[in-house]
């Protein structure tokens, strides 16, 4: 499954990108599974998603607990808790 | 119902005209405009800088407008949230509840602020006067406030 | 802090950037605005007349809206009330409560006009569209509205 | 004692005036003697100022209850619920 993947403030400047276009192996079915096959890349994956309980997901712009599958997702982001109002 | 992200100012007395505009049916105009304060935690700041995701943006704010109108009985509602980096006393955002009666349209907003600050996708980045930038937490508090009124 | 009584309709964005013109201490602005509805329990109405007590009205208001800066941080707040003879969907009252936060910006708002609908010495007559002319009551839920705030 | 009496909306209506002064005898020292006393005057006054539950009373601009005393009282005003906002 090929999917694409957005970063917003923090985790986009950690990460120094805005976006990439990742091919998952098929073992990954979850947003958790996704945020540990992200962390085992590069140590600094490693640094932004270990952080499981800080780091939100979206899937195709609709908020996504850890637990939700991702299959047919086409974006999928990650992104600190909300700040605006 | 109507949501807009912009970087422009927004104007309060033409946004609530247009909503009430040829209607008698509107009793009660409940307008929330939060802008940039100067002191954030003790620190001056000399900018405020908000990053959004656009396209989720708008769905999750027509979402947060959605279930409003599915708690109260709105006769009409907009969100307007500005982007871009903005000075301190700027305008950020304006919510707009109107109803035939005044609760309604005060619940309303309350709520619209209350789920726009835990579910839109804005972030905002603080500069401070010595020309730091960080990222704001989120706040406790908001989500507390969120939950204040209840499962959805 | 300051309640005007007069004829003439108002801006709801004027007043509220005079209350927050070159402050960066407001993070927070709730306006509420009250309008004449075009049908009151079914009659549809030409117009409706607004009687006050002049002297008493600024009095009272004033007294209002002391009582909210006492129970709420507010950094500025005006109450505008309209009198004399208004078509419907004309603006009646403006309140508007600024605060550095929005919990006590939109509770001082809703207070404010609990407190003057209680208290403020106005008087409701409306015109219906054949002509009749009929005073206002009071409403029960009025009063309930502004015991929700406890004794003062 | 003299004291000047104000009348709005309906109370003013039934009543046909908008002010009057009045001289009181010595009996009269609260709102309700001063209600009572007016609803004497005539059969319209009877109609108005015997709704001890309903009319409401300022003393010189600042709401006052039914057993409030008059005493040095400058201005009473008499009138319906408020129905402002």
């Amino acid at each position: 499954m090929t999917v694409r993947l957005l970063y917003f403030a923090w985790v986009r400047e950690k990460l120094g990108r805005t976006e990439e276009v990742v091919t998952l192996p098929a073992t990954v079915a979850t947003v958790a599974d996704l945020m540990a096959w992200l962390a085992a890349r590069s140590d600094n994956d490693q640094e932004v998603f270990s952080r499981v309980g800080v780091i939100r997901a979206a899937i195709d712009q609709t908020h996504a607990q850890p637990s939700q599958a991702i299959v047919g997702a086409r974006e999928i982001a990650f992104f600190p808790p909300v700040t605006g109002g | 119902m109507a949501v807009r992200v912009q970087s422009e100012d927004f104007d309060i007395s033409r946004e609530s005209a247009l909503l009430t505009a040829g209607r008698t049916d509107i009793g009660a105009v409940v307008t929330f405009t939060g802008l940039v304060r100067g002191v954030s935690d003790g620190t001056n700041l000399s900018a405020m800088t908000l990053e959004h995701y656009p396209g989720m943006t708008e769905a999750e704010l027509s979402r947060v407008e959605a279930e409003a109108h599915a708690r109260w009985p709105l006769q009409a509602s907009l969100i307007i949230h500005r982007v871009g980096t903005l000075a301190p006393g700027a305008n950020v955002v304006l919510v707009i509840a109107a109803s035939a009666h005044r609760h309604a349209a005060f619940e309303a907003a309350d709520f619209l602020m209350d789920y726009l600050k835990t579910r839109a996708p804005f972030w905002k980045k603080e500069t401070s006067a010595d020309g730091h930038g960080s990222w704001v937490d989120a706040r406790e508090s908001d989500g507390k406030a969120a939950a204040r009124w209840g499962a959805d």
